[in-house]
């Protein structure tokens, strides 16, 4: 069974479709990184995949159900883009957090010791540790991104969706962040990744997915350094300073 | 089984006689008072467990709009009556009313991407002008004022009052103990929530018609004053003080409780209307937590010492 | 007249039109334009309570219309105040008739005197005292007179045949209150009743002093009124028709006393009353002068003919 | 000043009355209903151009909590006047009270980095319980209801009323005119607002003390309910509707201007209150509104069209 | 007279300082590059150097001026980190969002076509003209970081302050922004930059400042790479994965 199918997803925030007649299919243990120019609905198809935005047409299976009825959460790890400064006030500590990706596998029973251990451990791997008891609204930029993936980790998901995850995250700690991420990949699981950075792409992901609205390309990395996607996907997008003019 | 509820208020206010003969506090002597704790105990229980949710999901002010709703639903009620001839209570109205409008208030919000407050906002001047139309248009027939079944006042508690807020205290300490993991979820991060498997609408709806059955019931009971400012005023006190959401919430309990105790011996001993003092006194309180809160910020600072990278060895 | 084309009522064969904001000086002033080209109407829909409503655009157009605005004076009616104020800004011809014109009105606390009285407020309650009552009588009547020259002699025979009926009823309530031992009469309803206390020397406690905020009754209020109940072994009180019943149903439930019987401060009146066509003196005489001699311990329940009303709805 | 002011009143009135005689309206041909539909035309303007600025800062509810505050205040009025045998109006001390409260809600929000709407349900408890309490403590003194310094109504607004309120209406206006640019600022990015050099924190108090004029001077005149009302539901309704910022905030004008003319009409023809009859027709704008705004969203999209890398060369 | 200065500049959220006895100075038409991990300060220094934040102790100067008490906004460019998404809802369109970089120059003036010329010139220079009648709210994250990039262009500023504007941005047009950073700074401007990519910032900057709450390293490019500073700075700071460990 393949972890994520879609068969001619469209989808359009208006009546201009953003995501069109999109056919992917990812497998199990698959690395799947997803460039593209900016507004190119990135976003929206991996929103699209989890079942957050309902087709307008054709249709998104996740573990073979149909995405948007898809409720078993504990499978799926995610960390959306910028993410979320509206509940900032909340007093959630770091902790507290990341624990919340244990709960799809808790639902209406208790946290176990068991649990408070995973989150504890994923906050170690981002090096967070040191400020677990700090309230999530007290972090710098770059810290509650690696709470967030921190709480992706813990829920010791299948399939890790990641939406530009290390933006604001240091250089340094980036490197180390796509290290991991390579060894979860190796260790099974499946990774559907956003990233700006081509190189990186390329370097890591056993697939590329380069998209405008339409998929230009979707194959190897090494395929894809060689093909024209890239060029097509940008050269159709407005560039900072008129560039392409 | 109100009757056993009944037996219930009757054994806590036998326990309260006896307390008062044992010490000879006048107040408590008297049955009205010892269900005015009663009752005060109890909403200072459930509206800070139901409204720290609120809070964090910029709901605080549901208390005030399902309150103005409820006044439509009882003109509902009472026009229904008067022009079918029917024989509809209007408490009932006023509930249902409520559980309509909290609902509204949820999928104008879900559907056209507003704040929170903007479709409280919206409900609240409708519920209001509905009420005040349905009853200028059928003057004649609403043959009694609308307040009367509005308002309730903790000096007028009676045994089935007590017995009805028990178990709206009891269904919410249900709902929150076996939910609370989700509600937390879903409050902080919706988007994470719903790919984590939740019913985000769901929970939203039934944490906002959960609100309206307390808002709607307790006000009736003891005054929409105390209902609407026990969903925040707490709540607001220990988001200044608390570390965790656990903490936040178990303290925003305790503040609640020492604003009910302290208000209602106040309110006895200065002959003041009980409902208004307890309000007072917790947004004294509430003050006390913001200074304290301060304070505790820029002084004794626990939490960060071990914030910088130097003093990394001796975290966690 | 400010008011463009507007048929103030003289036109055809209908008389001048008199509209009242309040119930008992509507009944006071049809009475005494009984048989009188003189037309009058209630402005205030039966069941509402005479404060605390709000008029809608036909209201004001009726009180603009009329030939006069028969009112009870200002603070009272809030919105009549500001409909007079509209009258007088439109520079319409309705005569305003202030029914409390001349009548010395007692303080609030008069007759409770004790340490709470502050302030210098006074009573509006005047019509509950029938004395005072036949003075506002002799105010409309003044004022239709001037209304309605031709019909002197005729308003002037039905105010003094009225002004009889009120003095019966003073006699009454004499009666009812001379026959009484006690001296204490316990209400659940706002303070609205001191003018007949005062007037026959009988202490009304009222459950809430405050005559605005009728809804909030303080623990205190029910302190006062248990031990009230306990020291003159009260088996019955009053409770009044258009509040709460929530705090007689707890002085029920709380103290030795067995029922609660209806008092009306003349504020509203029922849906039946206006079918039945009572005025102010078939109130008093079925309602409030039962329910007196029930709480006063002179009669019982049955033997007052009041037992329909016991804990009523 | 005030004489001159009337004067516009009488020119507006005699203006409808040859209206009204020329054309044959009824309703037109009163003085009082020539003023009502003045003073409501007035906050037709006034409320959705203040109350933009109140909704995009999550304030939609400043209405409904200063109207309680206002409250407070004519108790504290009451109050001083009993105890201290002064003179104070209580229209005035209404005013301050709501003014002080409207600070205090920016200020409860600036230092606790609380949710707008804690502060003002806060402020709104705080205001309510101590109007309660005042009352009942103080109950000889008050003799006569609270509600009538509070809440006026179209029915009958005086030419004094109509003054007053053409001068609050002008001040908004002036104040919107010259300060408008400086107020989106504020409220759309405070951070960036701050570095471009404007005082943050007084446009913001300004605004909220604004608010707190108009409610509470025009609910005196028309009740709470239409001016709570006005403030936010046309500006929801524009935001549906407009594409930009100053797009929304003249629909929004236009929205209660409808609301105003068709409500009263049709309160004078039913002959129901005329401020909720006014609130109710502009919620169905508002729900008018909505479906067009979904409805064009998924059709005709103009703007869109120019979306897509590929068209590029059309935009602009 | 410089652009910033500060002295013995320190401040803390809590009682522990995150920014500690900085002395800075920035000359007119410096281009000052940040760096530093996560949390070590960065956002915080510009906040104090902007007078958004008072200081606990030490001062901040901004053109001369005491920072807090500065209000010729018309002099500075601003674009905050991870830009607030509060006022998502507000039907602002993104013509309307970058003509407010024009207020402070117009005060309570009106504006003029001039203002709204350039406001259209800032939005061609970061590509987004074909959106500019879109909500902002409506945008993807990688446009609306262009949105308040046009912003800051459109101030027309002696000071453009910009705390990781490129975030989110994608690759191509991080390279186009920073060739239109280098040069607006060639024209003259003063450029204080937050950047995570070392290299950029050693590429673009004139000068370097690397901090981890204190001042590791203030200097010209060229030294800083041959310093420890970096290596310092990283290695105070936990490791994603506890690479340093
Ligand atoms: N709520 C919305 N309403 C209308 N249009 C939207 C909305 N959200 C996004 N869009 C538009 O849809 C398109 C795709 O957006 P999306 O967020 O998927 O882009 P993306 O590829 O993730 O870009 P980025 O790299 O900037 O994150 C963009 O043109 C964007 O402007
Ligand atoms: N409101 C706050 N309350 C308490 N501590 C805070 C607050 N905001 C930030 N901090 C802490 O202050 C320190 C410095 O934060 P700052 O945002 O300046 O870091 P930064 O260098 O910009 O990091 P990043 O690269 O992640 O953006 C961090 O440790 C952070 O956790
Ligand atoms: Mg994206
Ligand atoms: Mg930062
Ligand atoms: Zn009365």
């Amino acid at each position: 069974m393949n972890v994520v199918e879609t068969r001619n997803l469209t989808f359009g925030y208006t009546a201009t479709p953003v995501v069109e007649d999109v056919n992917l299919t990812v497998e199990a243990g698959e690395f799947l990184g997803i460039v593209g120019p900016n507004g190119s609905g990135k976003s929206t198809l991996l929103k699209l995949l989890l079942g957050l935005l309902e087709p307008d047409s054709g249709e998104a299976r996740l573990f073979g159900e149909h995405a948007t009825a898809f409720d078993d959460g504990e499978r799926i790890g995610y960390v959306a883009q910028s993410v979320t400064t509206d509940t900032s006030e909340m007093p959630i500590t770091v902790r507290e957090a990341v624990l919340m990706g244990r709960y799809p596998h808790v639902g209406f029973g208790r946290i176990t010791e068991d649990d408070r251990r995973k989150a504890r451990e994923a906050l170690e791997t981002v090096g967070m540790s040191h400020l677990a008891d700090r309230r999530v609204a007290r972090l710098s930029g770059g810290q509650r991104q690696r709470t967030y993936i921190a709480r992706a980790l813990a829920a010791e998901a299948e399939l890790l969706v990641l939406d530009e995850p290390t933006v604001g995250v240091d250089a340094e700690s980036v490197a180390a962040f796509f290290e991991l991420l390579a060894d979860l990949h190796e260790f099974g699981l499946t990774v559907l990744l956003i990233e700006h950075d081509v190189g990186t792409v390329v370097e890591r992901a056993s697939t590329v997915l380069c998209m405008n609205r339409e998929v230009l390309f979707h194959g190897s990395p090494d395929d894809f350094v060689e093909s024209t996607a890239l060029a097509e996907a940008y050269g159709a997008t407005p560039k900072i300073m008129g560039v392409s003019e | 089984m109100l009757d056993a509820i009944s037996g219930v208020v009757a054994a806590w206010q036998s326990l309260l006689g006896w307390f008062a003969a044992a010490f000879g506090i006048e107040m408590l002597q008297y049955g009205f008072m010892q269900r005015a704790i009663l009752v005060g105990l109890c909403i200072g229980v459930m509206a800070p467990l139901i409204g720290t949710f609120l809070v964090h999901r910029q709901l605080a002010l549901i208390g005030d709009a399902l309150a103005h709703t409820a006044f439509a639903g009882v003109a509902v009620g009472l026009f229904v009556n008067a022009v079918f001839d029917t024989g509809v209570s209007p408490y009932l109205s006023a509930v249902v009313v409520a559980a309509i409008a909290a609902l509204l208030i949820e999928v104008i919000s879900e559907k056209t991407d507003v704040y929170n407050d903007v479709s409280m906002a919206i409900v609240l001047s409708t519920g209001f002008a509905l009420g005040t139309v349905l009853i200028s248009i059928n003057a004649g027939g609403l043959a009694v004022g609308v307040n009367q079944y509005l308002f309730g006042n903790l000096a007028t508690v009676s045994v089935e009052n007590a017995s009805l807020l028990l178990v709206l205290f009891a269904l919410i300490v249900a709902v929150v103990a076996v939910a609370y993991k989700q509600l937390v979820y879903v409050t902080f991060d919706e988007t994470a929530a719903k790919v984590a498997g939740l019913n985000v609408k769901w929970y939203n709806r039934m944490t906002a018609m959960l609100t309206a059955l307390v808002v709607v019931g307790a006000m009736q009971i003891m005054g929409v004053i105390l209902v609407a400012a026990m969903l925040v005023v707490p709540v607001a006190g220990a988001a200044q003080l608390a570390r965790s959401f656990r903490g936040a919430l178990l303290a925003s309990i305790v503040l609640a409780e020492l604003a009910v105790i302290v208000g209602i011996t106040m309110a006895y001993e200065f002959e003041a209307t009980a409902g208004g003092v307890i309000v007072l006194v917790a947004v004294a309180i509430y003050v006390g937590a913001v200074l304290i809160g301060k304070f505790r910020e820029r002084r004794s600072d626990v939490v960060s010492v071990a914030e910088s990278g130097q003093d990394e060895s001796t975290a966690d | 007249s400010g008011v463009v084309g507007s048929g103030s009522g003289d036109e055809g064969d209908s008389g001048p039109k008199a509209v009242a904001s309040f119930f008992s000086f509507y009944d006071f002033a049809r009475k005494v334009a009984d048989g009188t080209p003189i037309e009058v109407e209630n402005l205030v829909p039966a069941g509402l309570h005479g404060h605390g409503w709000e008029p809608d655009a036909s209201v004001t157009r009726d009180i603009i219309e009329a030939d006069a605005f028969v009112h009870v004076g200002e603070e009272f009616q809030p919105w009549a105040d500001r409909a007079i104020r509209t009258v007088e800004d439109d520079d319409a011809d309705t005569a305003l008739v202030n029914v409390r014109e001349g009548i010395d009105l007692i303080d609030i606390h008069a007759s409770v005197g004790d340490d709470e009285a502050v302030g210098g407020g006074k009573d509006p309650h005047f019509w509950l005292d029938p004395e005072r009552a036949k003075q506002s009588v002799e105010n409309i009547t003044e004022a239709f007179v001037d209304l309605h020259p031709d019909s002197e002699s005729r308003l002037r025979e039905n105010a003094d045949a009225f002004a009889g009926v009120l003095d019966d009823i003073n006699a009454e309530y004499q009666a009812i209150f001379d026959a009484a031992d006690r001296r204490v009469v316990q209400l659940a309803a706002h303070n609205a009743f001191q003018y007949i206390g005062v007037r026959y020397d009988v202490e009304m406690h009222p459950l809430v002093f405050n005559l605005a905020a009728s809804d909030d009754v303080k623990p205190t209020d029910m302190t006062r009124a248990k031990e009230l109940v306990e020291e003159n072994d009260i088996r019955y009180i009053g409770a009044a028709v258009f509040e709460s019943r929530r705090p007689a149903e707890q002085i029920l439930a709380e103290t030795p006393v067995e029922a609660y019987f209806p008092v009306t401060p003349f504020a509203g009146v029922r849906k039946e009353w206006v079918e039945q066509e009572w005025g102010y003196t078939d109130i008093a005489r079925k309602i409030n002068m039962p329910t007196f001699e029930v709480v006063l311990g002179n009669k019982t329940p049955e033997e007052a003919d009041h037992e329909d009303w016991r804990n009523f709805e």
